[in-house]
């Protein structure tokens, strides 16, 4: 299940759809909202996704890891829209005969996705609000005039 | 020289690019043969980021690089830096 | 929440448990019992603890784990009796504002807990059973009469 | 010389241990000052197993060192190697 979701992940039972009898492991890895960031108060976050392209390139992911480590499923299901502090963005589940593989396929997951996913996170705090990823090329910019 | 053939592509933008441009697609006509950064240099007038803050660029639903030459019906998506996660 | 369990682990919301507004990540580790073990075909397992001391040192592994990584939330809960094959005997829930030192301290949790936790795991098949932990000797033991 | 006073602790068996036992637990009189060490030679009569396949042994509910002196109403458990998880 490679699937972005214009909802709420809570209540979604990734366990059952990724485990197989030969599975010792299941490992469900999910990102939160959280309040601080960059020190400062986050009111919400808000998700745009390039659906139809994510999707695709979650499921090349689970190709990468099945290539990689013997896993028997792998699930990744991410939002978009508004969320709430303590809601999840994204929710991935790793199952595997063993848990050292599952750890590592689940960690890659997870970085990979936001390596190459088409998937932006807007932070909004009460006195503004900025789109996340264009920090490096920011700061940059700081440098250059204080240098 | 008889002018090059007209195609059209499907634009998709996004987050930054998106709130940038005013709208989430448009459809560009391009030249034949054209390539993706034949179409950035189009769209950079109307859509600056394109060029001074430049993301990676999808092809039905490939990354692709700059000189991928377009075909009628393309859909071009303009990706910014993700953080998705 | 550090608990020994005489029924499935299904269902139990460790997430909510120990998630806080600080944290952007939330793993949750099962061990669950699979089909394959040593070539053998395992028909059900069977867990016995020392229940009021396993509670105790699963706690003390949670303490282990606030002191050595920045995490918010540590449960452990693993469950006594008669699993069958994809039933949990153990879940590890870790909540903590980034995902590495998540990864990290959840891995260090069920390693540990296979260390030191008073619990016993005997495999069923369908000529025989065993207790597990012994192998090392039984190894030793044919070592030294194949020597 | 007179014979040591008695005190009592509690014996808690696991697993290998208890099948071999056949029981839970039971209570063992032991002479005062008497160690852990002392109580598995005890025990082994009944119970070959805790010498002959040794594991952990935790009083009250925490791993302790053969040299371990026990006391009166003391909670003995007999844990063999562990394999929870």
């Amino acid at each position: 299940m490679f699937k972005v979701i214009d909802g709420p992940l809570e209540g979604i039972d990734l366990e059952s759809e990724v485990r197989t009898d030969a599975d010792g492991a299941i490992i469900v890895f999910r990102g939160v909202a959280r309040r601080y960031s960059r020190g400062r108060d986050v009111v919400h976050l808000e998700y745009e996704a390039y659906a139809e392209m994510a999707e695709k390139v979650m499921a090349q992911i689970g190709e990468e890891i099945k290539a990689r480590w013997p896993v028997s499923g792998v699930a990744i299901v991410h939002r978009t829209g508004v969320l709430e502090i303590g809601q999840a963005s994204v929710a991935i589940a790793i199952a595997a005969p063993h848990r050292g593989e599952a750890f590592e396929a689940t960690e890659y997951a997870i970085d990979r996705l936001k390596q190459i996913v088409p998937i932006w996170k807007k932070e909004v705090w009460s006195d503004g609000e900025q789109w996340i990823g264009w920090e490096h090329e920011q700061h940059q910019v700081t440098s250059d005039h204080s240098a | 020289m008889t002018p090059a053939a007209q195609i059209s592509v499907q634009i998709r933008l996004f987050a930054s690019y998106r709130e940038a441009a005013g709208t989430r697609s448009l459809e560009a006509p391009v030249s034949q043969g054209a390539t993706v950064a034949d179409l950035v240099e189009l769209l950079a007038e109307r859509i600056p980021a394109l060029r001074t803050a430049p993301g990676l660029i999808a092809v039905n639903y490939t990354y692709v690089q700059p000189d991928f030459e377009l075909h009628q019906g393309d859909e071009v998506a303009f990706i910014p830096p993700v953080s998705g996660g």
